[in-house]
C-alpha cells in the first residue's frame, strides 16, 4: 500500500465566519471540507455555541503542503487580527494524493 | 391600571418569571444547557408564527392600512442610527466600528421584545393592530445598513466598499438574512391563505406560542446571565446608554404611531420595537462587516441591559405613554 | 369544485406555500438552516401521529375492512418496479444498478406527500378511510426489495446475495427501518389503545399536527431547492419519467382502490401514494445495496421533480378522477 | 375497578405502549434514532411543565397544605439509602462504592414514572394533590448525598470530603442540577403567577402534555432496551432487588401518604415516587463522586427493571394499595 | 512518562455507511472507535447533514500501525470506488498502549 | 511564513466528566480548549450520547509540549482507572506559538 503525505489543516473559529474560510479554502485550491459545530474558550472567552453567533465551528481541510502555507498565511493576513480564531497545521498520510 | 399595576403584572407572567430563572441558572452555575439546536428551532417557531399572524391579519386589514405605519417604521429604524452614533463617539469616546456597531444593533430590533410586548397587550386585553408585526419585518435591515456604513466612515469618505467581502456577506445577510426571511416569508404566506389557513395551522402557531415563548425567553435567560460578568467591562457609559436609548427611542416611537394613526396598543407596539435593541440579525451582520468593532459592546448592552429593560420595565412604561397620548 | 378550483386552493395552503418559501430560501442562497436534529425530530413526529392515528381508525373500522385494500395497496407497490425498470433501462438507457435504484423509489411512497394529501381532503372536507395510513405503512418495503433485486441483475441470474454486507443492512433497513418501524408502531398503539388513547393525547398528535406539517413542509423546500442544481445533470429523459411516471402510477392506484372499494377519498389517497417516490426509506437502503447508482438521479427525480409535483398538482388531479369514477 | 382491570388498562395506555414500542426497536437491532438533542429537550419540557403545574396548585391549596407531606417526602427519600445499603452490602456482596450507588439512585426519584401515574391517575378521574410534583423536587437530593456518603465511607469515618473534586462537583449537581432547578423553579414561576399565568401557557404545558410523554417514554423505551443485554451481567441478586425494593418503598410511600393526610391518589403518587429509581439526577453526580461504583449496575437496575416494573405494574398496585388503606 | 507511538485512522463517509465502518474496524482489529455527524464538501458535492441520507460521519480509531494498514486497505477495495468519502492516517502517542 | 510546532493533546471521555477535564487542563497551563459532544465504543462498551450520563466528549487543547506531558501524566494519575476515556498526543504547527 501506498501511503502519500498531505497537509491537514485546522480552523476553529467563530460560527459567523464558516462561509468565508470555506471559500477562501476554495481560492487558495482546496478540494474538499469537512466542518461541525464545537464549543470552546480562548483569549477572547467562552464561546458557547447555544445562539449560531456566538458559537464556534471546527472546519477540516486536507490539502498539498504547498495549499496549506498560502492558506495559514492568508487566514493571518486576513482574518487572525479581528476574529476569535486559530489555526494548526497536522501531517497525514492518504492513499487518493490527486483527490486533494 | 395604572403604571406600577402595569409593571407588576408584567413581572408576574410566566413567560418574565422564565426569563428571570434563567438568569439564576446561569448566574448559580448550574448545569442547565438547552441543546445547541433548541435556541435556533424556537427562533425559527417564534418568527414563523408571529410572522403568519401578522399576514392573516394584513389579509383582513388590507395593504392600504398597513403601508404608512409600516413606512415610518421602517424610517425610523434606518434613523436611529444617525444620532446614536454621534452621542457613542463623543459622549462614549468609542472607536467608528464601536459606534457604528451600537448604533445598527439598537436601530435594528427584537423579535421577542416584539412578542413579550403582544403577550402585554393580550393578557391585559388591550388590543392592537395585528399586523404590526409587519414593522418588525421592516425594521430589522435599515439601522443595520447604515450602522455599518457609520462605522466603515462611509459618511466621512470612509472605505464602505461592496468588494470586500465581509460587507458583501454581511449586507447579503441584512437583507435576505434568516430573520426577515422567515417574518416576511411567513407573513406573505399568512397573507395569501389567510382565515381558512389559519384555521388549518392555529394548533401549531398559536395554541402553544406563549408557552413556547416562556421556554424561549428561559434559554434567554441563561444567555443574557452569561453576560451580567461582561458589565464590568463595558463601562459605566455604555450602562446608562443601555438604559437611555430605549427611553427616548420608546418614546420616539409612541409618538410617531400615535401620528400615523396607530391606536394604543399599536403605538406601545412601535414604541417597543424602536426601544428593542438586534441580537439576532444586527450580531451576525455587523461582525462579519465591521470586524473590529468588539462584539462585547454591542450584545452585552443589547441582551443584558437593554432586552431585561424592556421586557420588564419597558413595555408597561411605553402602553402607559400610549394610554396618556390617546386620552 | 371542479379541477382549476381545487388546485389553486391546495397552492394556497398553508403547507404548499411554506415548501415555495424554502425552495426560495434554498435558491436565494438565504443563511436560513433548521438544526440538524429537527429534520429527524419532525420526520418522527409526523411518522408516528399519522400510524397513531390510522391505528385508531383500523380500531374502528376492524381489521376486516383493511385487509383487501391494504393487500392491494401492497401488491401494486411491489409491482411498479417491475414496469418502471425496463423502461428505465430501455428508453433511459440507465445502468442496471441506476434503474433498479429508480424504480425502487417510485415503488415505495412519500409519508409527507400522503399527508399532505389528507390535510387536502380535510381542508375540503372530503371523508376518506383514516385507515389509510395502514397503506402507507405496507407500501414502503416491497418495491424496494424488488428495485434492489432488479438493480442487482437477480431475476436475469444476477449477483443478489445476502453474504453481502451491503445487501443484509439494506434488507433489515427496507423491513424494519425507522419510517416503517414508526408507522406499523404507531398503528398497532393506535389500535389497541383506540378512542379512550386517543383523547388522551390528542393535544399533541392532531391539534398541532397541520402546522407541523408546514414548518417540515418548509425545510423539504430546503432540501428540494438544493437539488434544482442538479436538474440539468439528470437529463431530460428523467425530468419526463419524474412527471410521467406519477400520473400512470397515480391513476392506476385511484382505479385500484375503487375497484377494492374505497371511497372517493380514499381511492385519491392510494392513486397519491402509488403516484409518490420515497426519499427516505428508498435512498437509504438503495445506497448500501446498490452502492453503483448515482444517488443523485433518484433523489433529484424524487425529491425536486416528483414531490413538488404531486403537492401542488397531482393530489387535486387524483382526487378529481377519483370523483368522476364515483359519480 | 380491581387490580386486574387497573393494571390491564394501564398497559394499554399509549404512554405505556410506546415505552414498549421503543424496547422492541432497541432489541431488534432498528435504525430508529432519536437525534441526541431530543431527549433532552423533551426532559426539559417534562420536568418544566409538571413543576409549573404543581406551583399553580400550590398557588390555590396555599403552603400550609403543602408543607407537611413534602417534610415526610423528603425524610423518606434521605432515609431510604440507610436500610438499602446493608442489604446491599450484606446481601448483595457489592463494595461500599456500588452499594452507595445504588442506594442513592433508589432513594431519589424518576420525574417520568411520576409523570406517568399522574396520567394513570387522571385516566381513572382519581383526583390527586396536584402539588404533589412537590414531593417529587424536595426528594431528588437528600438521597443523593446520603449514598454518596455512604458509598464514601463516611459514617463508618471514611474519607468523605469536600476538597475533592469529584464530591465538590457531585453535591453540586445533587443540590442545583438541572432536574432541580427546573423542578423547583417553574414550581415556584407557577405559583407566584397562579391560575392567570396557567390559562396564558396552558396551550403549551396542558394540551400537548401527555402525547410528549408518549414520545419520551418511546426513547425511554430504546435506552432501556440496549441496557436489556446487560441484565445478564448485574447477576440475579440485583434483579431481584429491582422489583423488591420499589415494591417495599412503595408500600412505604402509601402507607406515608395515608399518614400524613394525602388523599387516595397523593398517597398513590407518594408510593410510586418511594418507588421510582433515579436515572437523571443521581447517574451524574454518583459518576462523579463515586467514581469507583459501576455504573452498569445501578443504571441497568433503575433503567431496565424499576422503571418498567413502575410503570406497568407499580402504580396501578400501590394505587390499589392506597384505595383498601382509605376504605 | 511513556508514550508509545499509535497510528489515528480518521474515516468521513456518508452516514449510511456508519455501522458497516465499524464493522470494518472490528474485523481489521480496532478495539474502539468515535464518530460524530459533520457536514461538508468534496468531489462528489455539498453533503448537508439536514438529511440523515445525506449528511457525513466522522469515524476515528486509534490502531497498531499494522491495523491501520489492513483498514485503509480494506476501505479501498470495498468502500472508495462507490461512496463519497475519504480516509487518512496520523501519527499520535498514547499512554497505554495495550488499550488499542 | 515562520510555523511552531505544539502539541494537540485530545481527550475523549465521559460527558460528566467535562468540567474536570477544562479544569484540569486551565491548571496544567493550557489557554484554550475546544470541546463537543461524540458517540464511541471502547473497553467499558457502547456510549451513545442519547442521555447526557452516557454520552461522550471529546475535547481538544493545543498546548507547550511541556504542558502536554504534565497533563497527560495528570489524566493518567487522576482520571484514567475509574472513567471510560483515552488521551493521545499529536503534533502540530501553529503559526501564534504565544498565543497557546
Ligand atoms: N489552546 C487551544 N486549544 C484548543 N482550542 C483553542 C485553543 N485556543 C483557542 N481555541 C479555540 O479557538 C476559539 C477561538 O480562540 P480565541 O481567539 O483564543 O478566543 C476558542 O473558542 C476555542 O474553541
Ligand atoms: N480535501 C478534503 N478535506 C477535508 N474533507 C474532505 C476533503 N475532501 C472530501 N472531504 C470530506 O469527505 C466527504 C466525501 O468526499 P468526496 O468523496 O470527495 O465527495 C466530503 O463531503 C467531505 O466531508
Ligand atoms: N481505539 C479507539 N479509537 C478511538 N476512540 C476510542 C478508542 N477506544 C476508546 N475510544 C473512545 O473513548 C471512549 C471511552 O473508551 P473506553 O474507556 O475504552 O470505554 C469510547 O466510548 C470511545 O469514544
Ligand atoms: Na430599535
Ligand atoms: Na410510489
Ligand atoms: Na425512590
Amino acid at each position: 500500500m501506498n501511503l502519500h503525505p498531505m497537509k491537514l489543516v485546522t480552523i476553529i473559529c467563530e460560527s459567523v465566519l464558516e462561509e468565508r474560510v470555506v471559500e477562501l479554502l476554495r481560492e487558495c485550491g482546496a478540494h474538499g471540507h469537512t466542518a461541525f459545530d464545537v464549543r470552546g474558550s480562548g483569549n477572547q472567552g467562552q464561546r458557547s455555541a447555544d445562539m449560531l453567533e456566538s458559537g464556534n465551528v471546527k472546519i477540516n481541510a486536507i490539502v498539498k503542503p504547498a495549499v496549506s502555507e498560502l492558506l495559514l498565511q492568508k487566514l493571518h493576513d486576513d482574518l487572525f487580527k479581528s476574529y476569535a480564531m486559530i489555526a494548526y497545521e497536522t501531517d497525514v498520510r492518504v492513499l487518493r494524493p490527486q483527490k486533494f | 391600571m395604572d403604571l406600577l399595576t402595569a409593571i407588576q403584572s408584567n413581572l408576574l407572567s410566566p413567560a418574565i418569571l422564565f426569563f428571570a430563572l434563567g438568569v439564576f441558572a446561569a448566574v448559580s452555575k448550574s448545569d442547565l444547557k438547552f441543546p445547541e439546536s433548541l435556541y435556533t428551532t424556537l427562533t425559527i417557531y417564534l418568527l414563523t408564527a408571529i410572522g403568519f399572524k401578522g399576514g392573516v391579519a394584513i389579509n383582513e386589514a388590507g395593504l392600504g392600512a398597513v403601508w404608512l405605519p409600516a413606512l415610518a417604521a421602517m424610517g425610523l429604524g434606518g434613523l436611529i442610527p444617525l444620532w446614536t452614533y454621534p452621542v457613542l463617539r463623543k459622549l462614549g469616546k468609542f472607536s467608528m466600528a464601536d459606534a457604528g456597531a451600537i448604533a445598527a444593533h439598537y436601530g435594528s430590533v427584537s423579535a421577542v421584545t416584539f412578542i413579550a410586548a403582544t403577550n402585554f397587550l393580550k393578557s391585559i386585553n388591550q388590543p392592537y393592530e395585528s399586523y404590526a408585526s409587519a414593522f418588525l419585518a421592516v425594521m430589522e435591515s435599515p439601522a443595520i445598513i447604515v450602522g455599518v456604513m457609520l462605522g466603515k466612515g462611509a459618511l466621512g469618505g470612509g472605505k464602505f466598499s461592496l468588494s470586500d467581502a465581509g460587507v458583501r456577506h454581511a449586507l447579503r445577510d441584512a437583507v435576505l438574512g434568516k430573520g426577515v426571511l422567515l417574518l416576511i416569508g411567513a407573513m406573505v404566506i399568512g397573507a395569501l391563505s389567510g382565515k381558512r389557513g389559519m384555521a388549518s395551522v392555529e394548533g401549531f402557531f398559536v395554541t402553544p406560542f406563549q408557552g413556547v415563548l416562556a421556554l424561549f425567553l428561559l434559554e434567554m435567560g441563561m444567555v443574557a446571565g452569561k453576560r451580567l460578568g461582561d458589565l464590568k467591562r463595558v463601562g459605566l457609559f455604555l450602562l446608562l446608554f443601555g438604559v437611555t436609548a430605549p427611553l427616548v427611542h420608546g418614546c420616539l416611537g409612541v409618538l410617531l404611531g400615535g401620528w400615523v394613526g396607530l391606536s394604543t396598543g399599536g403605538a406601545t407596539l412601535l414604541g417597543v420595537l424602536a426601544a428593542s435593541a438586534s441580537y439576532i440579525a444586527a450580531p451576525a451582520a455587523v461582525r462579519l462587516s465591521l470586524p473590529d468593532a468588539n462584539p462585547t459592546y454591542s450584545l452585552t448592552a443589547a441582551l443584558a441591559i437593554t432586552f431585561p429593560f424592556n421586557i420588564t420595565v419597558g413595555i408597561p412604561l411605553f402602553f402607559e405613554l400610549a394610554k396618556i397620548l390617546h386620552a
